[in-house]
């Protein structure tokens, strides 16, 4: 087979495609390269590293024109940005940065807050519990950078607050049914200790408040739930009032990335990093969102 | 030939859970000597065996090698120290070559890499100078049991031993190839190797052997030599009974011949016409009536066992039919077999009868589970009589229906399997060697289990390669060669000669048989 | 019938049987021997362990996985190995998810169908096709967890609210949640079938000898297919149960690793891998130990990268203490 | 009787080299078909650039894939390869600092040593290998998770060896693959050339013969379980030098990816069986077709999982039905 030169194709090494929030944000960039007719080609690195420098090894050997990478993490990507650059392909990398320098060894990072995320979620659980809380913290799969990260802001925000304490973290590998076994156990051991939940994503905030109620609680009366995503279950959870709050980790990256790929084809200058905004959802506003959520 | 012996064993003890196996055991070997070890099913030969060749850890006793105690922990370290044995059950590497086996450990290396082409023309020449027609290249699997057997036989020659153990040797090799054995034994013998050699079958314990041990239960009953002792006084020993108990007879048949008269007008439960299966089945047809045993007799490797597994439908049948009863059975599967009431016991017990793990009770019901289940369950009760009824009837030894049948003798394991088609209540049973290493008290009881079997109207049909068994035992002998039906002889006809004459005929193996054979 | 052969009565009476000590010793009870330490241990280390509340919840959560486990122990005992329950679980479920708006009754047999039948597909391919059992479910195991993404209309979290079906998963019977219940019918199915029924013993037979078996008139083709099928079945069961539980299909998560788990159980319950026995109320056993060291971890609040090593810890060492002795 | 010509043929049909190379055969034949279809529907496929891709991607893959192989002709199964793979690739970034010698020193032979202690607890303690390698494929993930709080450990630039062998180049070809090839050829020699290789075979084939017959199974068992270990440490590193990182969640999974490609390859799980020829035809089969899923670029995930599990069914099956026919022959 031959190569049609003219077309131009997108490579787009997704890390993983085993949730909601993943699946969301494929397909915001396959709906907007669809609606301006460009090709995606979309590789799928289901949770390894050494499978994503692989995959986009192998974008490179099919000569896509652009790469967008979301890293699986930080460390471990650098053969694979090495090689674009020997490419001469230009890589944009998707909302997780990757060791590097903008401008040399990648074009920019879209990038959404991890960090900012669990800061604004230990932000409103201060208010909400006038800075007084045992929390219990539902922390992401042991290793992923993301659950680092939301672990890290969250604790950097309670520490300003001397009332609140985490009494437990166990992990509930960003899955509703581990959060759940989890929250039940908890739930046994902690009883009515617990006056806060922080999960590192909706699946698991769901799972809890599920857990919870089985146990008698009464979420958002006797013990606030709050996590990151804003996904629609747990829009509907919150308008429901069994979920507190979710800061809104927003996947769609389709239009902000191929803005950005507009403008470096035209040689427009580019910051390093461009954040994408991230709402809040909490009851005055979830409802009016349900409709557009993932 | 000294006197100091070549190895003593002393007091040898060996327990398995709570049974003794083996209760201070003495043996001892000179050079040169060929020495028996005889027993019933379970005495404890094998264990012996498996003891001196570190295969097993003793619980007391000692062993010396010329004088000097010695303590092999591995088969390995036994080897090492020129004591080699070919194990009753054939321990071969299936998927390797023949080469391979027999070299196995010390394989010709040339710059610490194996050479291939040395081994093989190695292998060749010592097959050829066994006088074994044998591929050293190919692999163990594509040959016969008997050719198996010879292999690892010739292991055992080839690794040069001083002490040769040699357990049931002869159990599945056709008389040609005994007489390679005998020959081997010989050569052995004048190198001053010794041999000690275990088997069921009296003849050839007196065609080669100079003294003989007996065991029983675990214990030493006596060593003695061969010559001057009789037949019946080595079976007193081996039974612990005195010479009158003993009937006579070489098997437990009587006489069945003078059936065939009184059944000849019975329709025939069995009919095959021109029966074919597999590669080596072409054309068998007989008929078996009620009330007979019908012998079927060949060498090894003519066709006998695919007979027996083409009727049942065990193997897929290429043509040819079976009726039962006069129905036609389904070529593919067992089950319509033994829907019209065949049994069939298998030639090979330890791979195709029992279930190793299960106990008695269940491997003894098997067969007859949808007899005993009502409503989907299976009676408990129904299946305890049954089973009691047939342990006591068949005097299977065990401490209780429930023991594993693993842990059972040869001959005990035969009588569950027996007993399993017995409560089927079936018409014809198809016997597989039903006596093969099985002690002769043991086999004296299944034979006239079978007999009896027959009087009260069963049809039988039974394949051995013991031509007294066949002599004795049938009312009629079918003779297969080379995959066909060739002869059938009936009543006064049947005779060793005559079963032998036609096994054999225009083959180049019928002088040897003739030369070697046990009974001629 | 048989008694009328008057067998011989000059046969020789049997002799008196050899003595063989019972060979049980510690080996059969070390399951429930350490389940017993395990949980007195707990009771007076681990805070509100020993409450009534966290029995139920032990319970509850075991239940999936003895599901798991029964049909395992099955699988095992025919000599093979099923690694594809837990894709199974997730078809059950994504199936579930999908048809549950034409009603409850379509939704779950059609989960069940779909189980049973990925079941029947891996028993056909091991004794029709004789691939080996391992290789066969580890195929299952990827395709399946890549159809139940299809199914779920490629890969959503498809939402589950039907108040019936929401039973299976959060129902109580008096003080008993559904699923303890559904998982006890299917312990006491399983031993009745093993204990009571040809079946049973057919299991074993295939699973112990099958050459012989097969010659023995045992049906071991079915025998191995149904097997296969009833551990699917049982799958399905527990992923209609997950999914009930957790309101959504999530084909992604539902039953991963569960095929690990189930074999942790049903070994540490004392069924050896290599087939020709079984033991239920062992694999229950190992369900409950492993469930109650997964629980008291959260309770004591360890780490996972130490519960990991201490799970295994404790697997090999109720395996080592039952493990067969030798000559 | 037989004729002395029948023996002599089918010795010559059923031996062992003309039944393996029709084993090989059906993963062979799968190839060369994915190999021609890749090329004629993918101008990139058949290019030198994608290939070394392929050969490089699975390289490590293929070290462990070559340590499974070892333990599955001795009729066993190691399922922590994966895990080890972590356990060594985590050590050799946090040695790092101290020399690319004691990173790669460290990161193998602690992968070693689990290898050993599997091989212990299987042949003295007399567990099930099934049992042994899963705990220890749980016991070392949390080890390695343990012992990195969770993180990625970033390997020192001064590791200098570290990163070539990850991802240095000999010639136009990278260090990984050259490891890769020498590994199999090795590999090919020892099991057919060495006594040690020929007793693998002969304790898959029959751990109770091979033992009667005088090799020291045990220690033959306990050897490749180590071996299988120190593979998986290798690559371990050489992943590790690869991505500049020690992972603790590295090569989650790979276990069943290495038994696939060793099954694939046409090696059978019982023992005895197959060979190092045969698996590395599995790992390039399995590397080409997902080579060609990402060329393709547009099959969803779970589609490929979907083909994939198809796929190795597939080659299975035929390669049963290929050996049967050799077999009965
Ligand atoms: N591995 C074992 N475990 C338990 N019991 C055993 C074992 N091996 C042998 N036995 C028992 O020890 C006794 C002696 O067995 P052995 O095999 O030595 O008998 P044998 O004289 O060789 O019999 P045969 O003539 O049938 O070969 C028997 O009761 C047997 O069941
Ligand atoms: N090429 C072979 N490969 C494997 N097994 C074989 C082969 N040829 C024969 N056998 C086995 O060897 C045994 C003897 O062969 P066969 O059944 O033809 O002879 P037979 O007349 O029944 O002799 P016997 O019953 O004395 O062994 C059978 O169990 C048969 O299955
Ligand atoms: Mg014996
Ligand atoms: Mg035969």
């Amino acid at each position: 087979a031959k190569r049609d030169a003219t077309q131009f194709v997108v490579g787009f090494s997704q890390m993983e495609s085993d949730n909601p929030w993943r699946l969301a944000e494929t397909k915001s960039l396959k709906d907007e390269a669809a609606k301006r007719g460009i090709q995606l080609v979309v590789t799928d690195a289901q949770g390894q590293t050494a499978k994503q420098v692989a995959d986009v090894e192998d974008l490179i050997a099919r000569h896509v024109n652009v790469i967008l990478l979301a890293p699986r993490e930080f460390e471990g990507l650098a053969p694979a940005l090495a090689a674009a650059k020997a490419a001469n392909i230009p890589v944009i990398l998707v909302d997780r940065a990757a060791a590097g320098t903008a401008g040399t060894d990648y074009v920019t990072l879209l990038a959404s807050n991890f960090v900012e995320q669990g800061r604004r979620a230990g932000e409103w659980l201060a208010a909400q519990t006038n800075g007084k809380a045992d929390i219990v913290e539902l922390s992401g799969t042991p290793g992923a950078s993301v659950a680092a990260d939301r672990g890290q802001g969250f604790r950097d925000e309670i520490a300003r607050h001397p009332d609140m304490k985490i009494v437990a973290t166990q992990t509930g590998d960003f899955s509703r049914a581990k959060a759940q076994g989890v929250m039940q156990n908890l739930a046994q051991s902690l009883g009515r200790k617990i006056t806060a939940v922080y999960a590192h994503n909706d699946e698991m905030a769901l799972g809890a408040v599920q857990a919870l109620v089985a146990a008698g609680f009464k979420p958002g009366v006797d013990v606030r739930v709050v996590s990151v995503d804003g996904e629609r279950a747990a829009l509907e959870a919150i308008d429901r009032g069994e979920l507190g709050a979710t800061v809104e980790s927003n996947p769609r990256f389709g239009p902000l990335a191929f803005d950005t790929i507009e403008k470096m084809r035209k040689g427009e200058k580019l910051p390093p990093k461009i954040l994408i905004t991230d709402r809040f959802f909490e009851k005055s506003n979830a409802k009016q969102f349900i409709g557009e959520a993932y | 030939m000294s006197d100091a012996p070549l190895l003593r064993m002393e007091g040898i003890s060996k327990a398995f859970g709570g049974a003794m196996a083996l209760d201070r055991v003495d043996l001892s070997l000179q050079r040169g000597e060929v020495h028996a070890l005889v027993g019933e099913n379970g005495a404890g030969k094998s264990t012996l065996m498996k003891i001196l060749t570190g295969a097993y850890h003793r619980d007391a006793g000692v062993v010396q090698l010329e004088g000097s105690e010695v303590d092999f922990d591995t088969p390995a370290d036994a080897q090492g120290a020129g004591v080699c044995a070919v194990h009753q059950e054939i321990h071969l590497l299936s998927h390797r070559t023949v080469a391979e086996n027999i070299y196995i450990g010390r394989e010709p290396t040339r710059y610490g890499f194996i050479d291939w082409g040395r081994m093989n023309a190695q292998a060749a020449e010592l097959l050829r100078g066994l006088g074994l027609d044998i591929d050293p290249e190919a692999t163990v699997e594509s040959l016969n049991t008997a050719r198996q057997q010879m292999v690892a036989i010739a292991r055992g020659v080839s690794l040069g031993a001083r002490v040769l153990v040699l357990d049931e040797p002869t159990s599945s090799l056709s008389p040609r190839e005994v007489s390679i054995l005998y020959e081997l034994v010989a050569r052995l013998k004048a190198n001053g190797t010794a041999i000690v050699y275990i088997s069921h079958r009296f003849d050839e314990l007196y065609a080669i052997c100079d003294r003989v041990t007996v065991l029983r239960d675990g214990k030493l009953v006596a060593t003695r030599a061969m010559a001057g002792l009789e037949r019946l006084d080595l079976v007193c020993l081996m039974l612990g009974k005195s010479r009158e108990a003993l009937r006579d007879g070489v098997t437990g048949f009587g006489d069945h011949r003078d059936a065939g008269e009184a059944v000849a007008d019975r329709p025939a439960v069995l009919r095959t016409e021109h029966v074919a299966s597999g590669a080596k089945l072409h054309d068998v047809s007989f008929e078996v009536r009620p009330g007979e045993i019908v012998g079927l007799a060949g060498l090894l490797g003519s066709g006998r066992t695919e007979t027996a597994r083409a009727i049942f439908g065990a193997d897929v049948r290429n043509g040819g039919t079976v009726f039962v009863h006069g129905e036609s059975v389904n070529p593919r599967t067992p089950d319509d077999a033994i829907r019209m009431g065949v049994g069939f016991v298998s030639e090979d017990r330890k791979a195709e009868g029992i279930i190793p793990e299960l106990s008695i009770r269940e491997n003894l019901t098997l067969a007859a589970l949808p007899t005993l289940t009502k409503f989907g369950v299976v009676s408990r009760v129904k299946q305890r009589e049954i089973v009691e009824r047939y342990m006591t009837r068949l005097g299977i030894k065990a401490s209780s229906a429930d023991q594993r049948i693993r842990e059972l003798s040869g001959g005990n394991q035969q009588k569950v399997l027996l007993a399993r088609w017995l409560c089927t209540d079936p018409k014809l049973l198809i016997l597989d060697e039903p006596t093969r290493g099985i002690d002769i008290g043991a086999k004296g009881e299944i034979q006239r289990l079978v007999n009896e079997l027959a009087k009260l109207g069963m049809g039988v049909l039974m394949i051995s390669s013991e031509i007294e068994e066949l002599t004795e035992g049938s009312t009629r002998v079918v003779v297969l060669r080379d995959g066909c039906s060739v002869a059938e002889l009936t009543g006064a006809e049947i005779s060793p000669q005559a079963i032998i004459r036609a096994m054999a005929s225009d083959s180049p193996a019928a002088s040897a048989v003739n030369a070697t054979s046990p009974v001629s | 019938m048989a008694q009328s052969l008057g067998l011989d009565p000059s046969v020789p009476p049997a002799r008196p049987a050899r003595q063989w000590k019972p060979r049980a010793g510690i080996s059969a009870y070390a399951a429930l021997g350490a389940l017993l330490v395990l949980v007195i241990g707990n009771a007076l280390f681990t805070p509100n362990f020993a409450t009534s509340s966290n029995l139920w919840n032990v319970l509850l959560q075991v239940s999936t996985v003895v599901l798991t486990a029964v049909g395992m122990t099955l699988v095992i005992a025919t000599g093979g190995i099923d690694l594809s329950v837990g894709s199974v679980m997730a078809v059950a479920g994504a199936v579930a998810a999908v048809l549950l708006p034409r009603g409850v009754m379509v939704a779950v047999l059609a989960a069940l169908v779909v189980a049973t039948l990925m079941g029947i597909v891996n028993g056909s391919l091991i004794a029709g096709m004789r691939v080996q059992p391992i290789v066969v479910t580890l195929a299952t195991l990827i395709a399946g967890r890549g159809l139940a993404q299809v199914i779920s209309h490629e890969g959503e979290l498809v939402t589950i609210s039907d108040p019936a079906f929401d039973v299976l998963g959060r129902g109580h019977l008096g003080p008993v949640p559904v699923q303890v219940l559904i998982a006890l019918v299917a312990v006491g199915i399983a031993i009745f079938l093993l204990r009571a029924t040809p079946f049973g013993r057919y299991v074993l037979a295939s699973g112990g000898n099958a050459p012989a078996a097969r010659l023995a008139g045992v049906p071991v083709r079915r025998t191995v297919i149904t097997v296969y099928a009833m551990s699917a079945f049982l799958a399905g069961v527990a992923g209609l149960v997950v999914a009930s539980r957790l309101g959504a299909s999530d084909a992604a998560k539902i039953g991963l690793n569960m095929e690990l788990d189930a074999i942790a159980a049903v070994v540490v319950g004392g069924t050896a891998l290599s087939g020709g026995r079984a033991t239920i109320a062992g694999s229950v056993v190992g369900a409950l130990i492993m469930q109650v060291i997964a629980t008291s971890f959260n309770m004591l609040l360890v780490p996972y990268a130490w519960s990991l090593a201490l799970k295994a810890l404790i697997i090999l060492v109720a395996v080592y203490l039952q493990r067969p002795r030798r000559v | 009787m037989t004729t002395g010509m029948l023996p002599a043929l089918r010795g010559h049909f059923t031996s062992s080299r003309a039944v393996s190379l029709l084993q090989r055969g059906g993963a062979v034949v799968a190839l060369v078909i994915a190999c021609i279809a890749g090329s004629m529907r993918y101008y990139a496929f058949a290019t030198p650039e994608n290939l070394l891709n392929v050969l490089r991607q699975n390289s490590m893959l293929g070290l462990v894939a070559l340590g499974m192989t070892f333990v599955i002709l001795t009729g066993g199964i190691d399922l922590s390869v994966g895990a080890l793979l972590a356990v060594s690739g985590v050590i050799a970034a946090m040695l790092s600092k101290h020399g690319s010698l004691l990173a790669l020193a460290g990161g193998i032979g602690a992968a070693t040593a689990l290898g050993v202690v599997n091989g212990l607890l299987i042949t003295r303690a007399r567990i099930q290998p099934f049992i042994v390698t899963l705990a220890m494929m749980i016991a070392a993930r949390g080890a390695a998770l343990a012992v990195t709080s969770e993180q990625s450990i970033p390997a020192s630039p001064q590791a200098s060896a570290l990163t070539w062998l990850g991802r240095g180049q000999l010639g136009p070809v990278p260090v990984p693959v050259v490891l890769f090839f020498l590994a199999y050829a090795v590999a090919w020699v020892t099991l057919r050339y060495t006594r040690f290789g020929r007793y693998v075979y002969a304790v898959g084939d029959s751990e109770e013969a091979a033992r009667l017959m005088g090799l020291p199974a045990d220690r033959l068992v306990l050897a490749t379980y180590a071996l299988s270990g120190a593979l998986a440490g290798l690559a371990g590193v050489v992943l590790a030098g690869r991505l500049g990182a020690g992972q603790p969640v590295a090569g989650t999974g790979w276990e069943l990816d290495a038994i696939a490609a060793v099954v694939v390859g046409g090696t059978l799980l019982t023992g005895g069986q197959g060979g190092a020829g045969a698996t590395i035809i599995g790992v390039l089969l399995l590397g080409v077709i997902f080579n060609l899923f990402n060329l393709e670029g547009t099959i969803s995930p779970w589609w490929q999982w979907v083909l994939r599990g198809t796929f190795l069914m597939g080659v299975v099956i035929i390669q049963g039905r290929l050996q049967r026919r050799a077999r009965s022959h």
